[in-house]
């Protein structure tokens, strides 16, 4: 425990002893433009710099400037933290901090809260000059307790208003020193996190918001009836803490990539907000194309020029892309690009998350279009995997698909600082001749493996087209080039394919099933199979981050297990669903995929609701199906 | 060497490139195509200018026009329908030392190329783009295009187009941040070889709308402008396309035009009694987009190394 | 046997008795700019009328104006026909008549001719001015020769030369008459043919054409050194000969759609050819739009504005109406769009045939898009489907893809005349009030339908949105609105597969082997079948109409034999290429979804060459599949 | 009826809107966005014209401007960024009783639209397009736009937009077959409402510029011209958009201009020391392809059957 605040004095202990947890999950919503998210990121900040495994994620409502006080507008965060790594949103929070009360209504709709989870409300609309406001808030109270929710009425404001004039834009900063006090955080911490925050606005900003942490601080002790503590261990090596779009942009940094093409889109668009000053700062050139097809386009032209570069898309945008996307695989132009899926299908749910391009990314250009497919599962992932696109798209001459999502967009969490290696960065082009008589495309005939010449080596002047066309590039339409061009650009993905270990499941290594994901669902599928095996089941997870080419061994592992299943986040047909069977049922993405890959009769369940999946939620989904043990089952069989 | 004087051999460039370092095989236009007078035209002004054909970037987009790449010993890039352009600007964002050049015809650029058309003269990078014009889609097997002569009758459109044809020249002078814009003929090699120098040699993005015979699909379009020569007008200035002896005796209707000023250049362009040739309009000052691309290009490794580190802290816990 | 030429004498016979065959392949080629298309297409419908069965097929050169006696630069027809009807371009031609050497090199490469094969050739060459063509000539006269064709010089323009000044635009309908003579055809029903096509350029046009058909008949009953009959039989019902693009364009009027919008693309651009007149003609409007995605916004505008429209593209501008097939997907409007299917990828192989873009039609779009897709088999279905399209277009307020592709598109053959049904023509929009209380999206619960309010229905106000929204259209953030709004989506898919009825096949109702197809290969597997059939083997075919929803009783059927294979004009990886195994290998499209639909081991044989599949090609490959029986399996197992 | 002369009775319409009959439900804008002024100036047009809500069509992209359609009562299409033109072009072409009406963004018409905007200019169908110029992306939260000005800085461009901005009315008037632009601003509701009457009265596309406020992410751009009414030249032209006394009195900066002379137009549109709102252009004779796309519209059923025998005859064997 840490030194009493500086202001405040010592009351009367108020509570009950500080219970130790593993683990506490704390929301802090709002109207949009009250600081619940700053709030939520320093103290996150706090946990995690004293070693707490800490995941936060951002709420957002759907309108810029949503009313006040309307259910549709709850902003704010949300902060899981942890005696351990966390890797996922949680399930319930056991504390919310709210502005006002109506948000809370869009938060339990969702799912958020439920009974046992406590509410610090703000009271003052109890006292509202506007008749409406007191009623509504009274009846809302009264609602939310019917329900189970532990509310607490606290007067924010009044108790801000003794430091500041408008307590709307400061109260944030008062909730993190609660917050701290309620969790044993050491106060300094917190007053140099807001120094470190702040500091560029001026010492007058950064004393006032740190008297506002003080006041927190000691306002939680009197008036906060509970407390907890939540173990932390400092980590051993440096950490990083980011979301995974700006995970995304660090490694296009350390990947070396110069050029990065982009239009705006949701939720991608905060890749290149990052980029927007960190590029240029590190010698590269962001470009905003007019559209999604010239911002493709201008990354192919620099690529082909020698200078591997990026786009960064979501659904719409990369529907776009489609055909250039074609042009490049066609072509064998290095390129890599980052998809960060959202709700669809079309505009859809631009804010929300998705994995539902799956299929698009490997099959939405019309004609054969073998080309890489990956999925970070991690945050720290996505930093890796553009490290990794760059060249892969640079050995197999292809463009490459990273698909990370809005859960991982938004999500921020720690992971250790990666050492960065000078051989990441992007070479710098060729510029010595070409060798003589070898062709522009001079495939191998075993890995359809090819060396590209870069304008500027001399002699090694071609035409790269997007028609059919022969290792020396000449346009071709006689029956044989194709033919020789399709299969050596598939032989590509043979040749990675071949290089790949197969994945290994967590949990049991067999069983009575298995749950198969792919992208940023990689924690909490964990989390749950870790919760069935506590409880003596013989459940186990594999998670795919090769799509295209698929991971190899994967029949071998699911022959190990009585039932295999999927669980993703994109429409699959309900089982129970009127006209829906067997046979006639639309699956999920990833199990098409592995049906079709293994015959093996994978399962799937998954939902489009726009929301990242809990743990828990997770576990009652894979206890529902399990298999009943083979003698029981044949009981049962006619 | 070889008994120079010394001085003189340092003027001897390494290589020296004759018209066959450029030619890339038997150009594959109809007989009678416009096309092949704009191939050998940048061929003999890449030789003028001796530039290596390595250092060639030759983009293009879908149609007949747009196999010029093909045609030319030098790197080239024959892409999709519509989309040289923003090719054009990736390739030289980070690579100025490439001579890009974009071959793109009416419907390319005019039609399915609109929007990136306008862009491009926004970003305003440093290279030449020559819009064929031959008023029809070639490759397709004639459709309209966007600068089809009203009543032309097409195979979309057989009883005649049904717009007034846009010109592309004029068009271009409406578009934001436009830095050069001139217009040629393919039947006059001189002309059309004068006005791509001029092109080739401003920096910034140099529309050239060159009016491009077909003979298979729109054959006898302009011949309201071949045979009577008086109906075109020659734009002359001492900034402008210089033109020769024999270029002035066959296009006797000229005008002393100042390609700075835009507003007598949009009042000349739209063709009517008579088609003006020549620069229209120049504007070196204009901003370009690649001079800002450029920047941090070259960044030594190891401070690339450093910058990176540095971002990357900006993280840490 | 018909009247002897009115010119011409009678001369000795010169020839062996008219041999009695099932049928014959003949070509025609040439320069391009010769008549050859035509000459083929006149001999074709002279046969046609005569009660042939016959399949023309376009032999289109790469370029528009390919130099003179150039191999690339064939240009001609092939023309099949037989005693009973055809479906497809066979095997290797019987006869091919060629005004040079050259482009004959072309069709030799592509597999057109063989030992066998009779050409009649040209002779002039052998004596022009310049030696280099002389040389050219003699050296390929050689090699044909060594090569098994049995070559028959001949001075077809000189024989021209005694009618026209200049034989090179003559020739053809001299050509026309040696065939009718050849195959024992009514010289005045080539007559007539020549009136009904050339009636337009004038009397004397027709009347010299008609002097050469004449010469050219007299000419082969001296020249030509054998005859053939293929026995003919006049259809009793009234019959239509046209390609596949021209019966898409006529099902288009039939099925009443008024707006037609699309930008140029082969091999689809010559259905706005078609329609360019006849749209206008049938009172509807064809708009070419400024590009693609135009086209496609256009369609959609006037779908929406209660005129169901269709767009009509080919792979590269399939690619560009990704994102706006999501939006119409999303927000249900009823529009019909057909793919006309050439080789890719990218620019690929413009006048080439392929089936490559199932699964991008099916997936192509960025979350979950589930529409209708179908694909036509014959030239006849192609405008049946176009109508059927429209109305499940309507009735399921859904895009509605048409998959054809270049074989059908170009291929000619004849079908009765479809008796048009008043009830095939699009409804007028409904412009009586829209009942009260009616959501936009009143979705069925069992079947997902809903009715769509139109414009100017007074009290239907709404605003269509691709963003997730509710059954009012109102725009829906929430978790449930945007499963039910998914889950109603795909439900219509469901209630359109219950209505549909197994496919049957087509051979053995069970066996040792079962090919799959879908689309324009119908016909070249169903001869192959037969072919095998007669031999005594258990094999049959069976052929996909719908592919989303997808047919029902596959997995039954597929039971029924030994071993399942796919046919299809696509790319899939060789089972004998290097790196390639079961386990990782890139197999065919509709056997992918085959083998997730039924988990059974479905085989796959595809190339991706541009050229249709002769019956004799697929008999091969289904010969080389079929399973050992069961006993003789057993002891090559391991 | 109702005791009133039985003339009268004639002149009552059936029904009679009022502005609550267009009323959508509660706009969802930013507090003291420009966007509110729009949407009230058009539903008081569409009251004052008595259109009925089922006879509109609003149309639109997406952006926060693209809201629009959901904020009136009135058959509304929201659809794909950057696509408002094509779509509201189909509506048009067979519906011709439809009143159509685009709300695009700066970004949704001048940068992924960019393409349309230049066709829609000459397909000239009947339709108002208001262009929403707020000068930046407003519902992705501040990137750079097209008419972002240089220096503003941005998300994308923090150190400030690298080109100078495109001028929406002056870049639609080098449009080919353009045949009406205006500019107006949303501060002055009389204004506005006044320069979108005219362009609904217009017969063919017309381009409303419409400067938009958004006090999010764009707030002061335009305090130049709002802060110094002296700064806007006021156009005035008996074929122009009527000003009233209001409007004259705030901007007494004014200048009469023929909406013919499409020369002095440009030279008027791109802003400088003064903005000039009003009508710029307009050109009623030019060619409307709404004229063309209905033909054959209504023709009766058995007429249709008749023509598409005949055509199935032409195949016949
Ligand atoms: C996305 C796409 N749409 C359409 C086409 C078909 N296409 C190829 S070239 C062309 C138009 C050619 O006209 P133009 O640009 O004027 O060039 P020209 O052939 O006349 O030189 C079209 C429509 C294509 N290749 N890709
Ligand atoms: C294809 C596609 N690309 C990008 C986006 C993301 N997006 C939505 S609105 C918008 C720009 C909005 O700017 P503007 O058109 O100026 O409208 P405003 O919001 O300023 O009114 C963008 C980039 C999208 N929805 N679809
Ligand atoms: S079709 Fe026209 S543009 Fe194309 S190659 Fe032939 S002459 Fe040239
Ligand atoms: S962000 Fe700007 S344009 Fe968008 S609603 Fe808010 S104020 Fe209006
Ligand atoms: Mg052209
Ligand atoms: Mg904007």
């Amino acid at each position: 425990m840490t030194a009493p605040p500086a202001s405040g004095s010592v009351t009367e202990p108020r509570r009950a002893a500080r219970v130790a947890v593993d683990e506490r999950i704390v929301e802090i919503v709002s109207d949009s433009g009250e600081g619940a998210q700053k709030a939520g990121q320093t103290f996150g900040t706090v946990c995690a710099k004293l070693g707490n495994g800490v995941w936060t994620v951002e709420i957002i409502p759907a309108e810029i400037k949503p009313p006040a006080r309307s259910r549709a507008g709850a902003s704010g965060i949300r902060v899981r933290f942890a005696n351990r790594p966390v890797t996922n949103r949680g399930e319930r929070a056991h504390l919310a901090v709210a502005f006002n009360e109506q948000v809370l209504y869009g938060r339990i709709a969702n799912g958020a809260y439920g009974p046992g989870t406590v509410v610090l409300l703000e009271s003052k609309w109890a006292d509202d000059e506007q008749e409406e406001i007191r009623t509504q808030y009274r009846d809302a109270v009264a609602d939310f307790r019917a329900h189970g929710l532990e509310v607490v009425e606290l007067p924010l404001e009044a108790a801000c208003l003794e430091v500041i004039p408008d307590p709307r834009v400061g109260k944030n900063m008062f909730v993190v020193g609660m917050l701290c006090e309620i969790f044993g955080r050491d106060l300094d911490k917190a007053l140099d996190e807001v120094r470190a925050v702040l500091g560029r606005k001026g010492p007058e900003v950064v004393r006032l918001n740190q008297e506002l942490v003080r006041r927190g601080w000691a306002f939680a002790e009197r008036h906060v009836p509970f407390a907890w503590d939540v173990a932390a261990q400092a980590a051993l090596e440096p950490q990083l803490v980011m979301n995974g779009n700006q995970a995304l942009g660090l490694g296009i940094l350390a990947a070396g990539i110069e050029v990065v093409a982009m239009y705006p889109i949701t939720p991608a668009t905060s890749v290149s907000h990052y980029l927007g000053r960190a590029l240029p700062a590190a010698g590269g050139f962001l470009h905003q194309a007019e559209d999604e097809i010239a911002a493709i386009g201008f990354a192919i032209g620099a690529s082909w020029a020698g200078k591997t570069a990026c786009t960064i898309t979501s659904g719409p945008g990369l529907a776009l892309k489609t055909e250039f996307i074609g042009f490049a695989t066609m072509a064998e132009i290095p390129l890599v690009i980052i998809n960060v899926q959202r709700g669809g299908p079309s505009t859809g749910l631009p804010t929300k998350v998705e994995q539902g391009d799956l299929l698009a990314a490997l099959y939405g250009q019309p004609g054969d279009t073998p080309k890489v497919v990956i999925a970070p599962a991690t945050i720290e992932e996505c930093f890796h995997m553009v490290v990794l696109a760059r060249r892969l798209a640079e050995e197999f001459r292809t463009p490459v698909m990273v698909l990370t999502d809005a859960n991982l967009a938004t999500g921020v969490s720690a992971f250790p600082r990666p050492k960065i290696d000078a051989a990441w960065l992007a070479p710098e082009p060729d510029r010595s001749a070409w060798p003589e008589g070898v062709a522009p495309y001079d495939w191998d005939a075993e890995t359809g493996l090819s060396a590209r010449p870069i304008p500027g080596q001399r002699g090694g002047e071609y035409v790269v087209t997007g028609l059919a066309h022969t290792r020396k590039a000449k346009v071709a339409y006689d029956p044989e080039s194709n033919q020789e061009g399709c299969d050596m650009r598939s032989r590509k993905l043979a040749a990675l394919g071949r290089t790949l270990v197969p994945p290994v499941p967590h949990g049991a290594a067999s069983g009575d099933l298995l749950a198969v994901g792919w992208g940023s669902t990689e924690g909490a599928i964990e989390e749950a199979v870790d919760q069935l095996r506590a409880e003596g089941l013989a459940v186990a997870s594999l998670h795919l981050r090769f799509l295209s080419p698929m991971e190899p061994g994967l029949a071998e592992i699911f022959a190990r297990f009585r039932k295999v299943m999927t669980i993703e986040i994109n429409y699959s047909d309900d089982p129970q669903a009127p006209l829906v069977d067997p046979r006639h049922r639309r699956r999920a993405q990833l199990a098409m995929l592995l049906r079709e890959h293994t015959l093996v009769d994978v399962d799937c369940w998954s939902t489009v609701r726009g929301q990242p999946y809990g743990p828990g939620e997770i576990a009652e989904v894979l206890r529902r199906n399990l298999v009943a043990p083979p003698a029981a089952s044949k009981r049962g069989a006619a | 060497m070889f008994g120079l004087p010394s001085e003189w051999s340092l003027d001897v460039p390494e290589r020296y490139f004759t018209l066959e370092n450029y030619d890339g095989g038997v150009a594959r236009w109809c007989p009678g195509c416009g096309d092949f007078a704009m191939l050998s035209a940048v061929q003999r002004i890449c030789r003028d200018a001796q530039v290596p054909p390595e250092k060639l970037a030759m983009v293009s987009g879908i149609g007949c026009s747009s196999r010029f790449p093909h045609y030319m010993h030098a790197y080239g890039f024959h892409g999709l329908h519509g989309r040289a352009l923003p090719v054009a600007c990736g390739i030289k964002s980070r690579r100025p030392d490439l001579d890009v050049w974009v071959a793109t015809g009416d419907g390319d650029c005019c039609s399915i190329g609109a929007g990136h058309w306008l862009h491009a003269s926004r970003y305003n990078m440093d290279m030449v783009v020559m819009v064929f014009d031959n008023s029809v889609y070639g490759l397709t097997k004639k459709q309209t295009s966007p600068t089809t002569p009203l009543g032309f009758s097409t195979n979309t459109h057989p009883a005649g187009a049904f717009l007034p044809p846009l010109d592309v020249a004029a068009t271009t002078l409406g578009f934001p941040n436009v830095s050069f814009v001139a217009r040629t003929v393919d039947w006059n090699p001189v002309h059309l070889y004068q006005t791509l120098v001029t092109a080739h040699a401003h920096r910034g993005t140099s529309f050239v709308h060159i009016l491009q015979r077909c003979p298979t699909y729109s054959a006898d379009i302009f011949d309201e402008w071949r045979k009577d020569p008086d109906r075109i007008l020659l734009l002359h200035h001492e900034e402008g396309v210089p033109a020769d002896d024999g270029v002035r005796r066959t296009y006797k209707n000229q005008r002393l035009h100042d390609p700075r000023d835009l507003a007598a250049a949009r009042a000349l362009a739209t063709p009517g009694e008579q088609l003006a040739i020549g620069l229209l309009y120049r504007n070196p000052e204009a901003p370009r987009l690649d001079e800002i691309s450029v920047r941090g290009l070259g960044t030594a490794r190891e401070r690339r190394l450093a910058l990176i580190e540095r971002e990357i802290d900006r993280f840490a816990l």
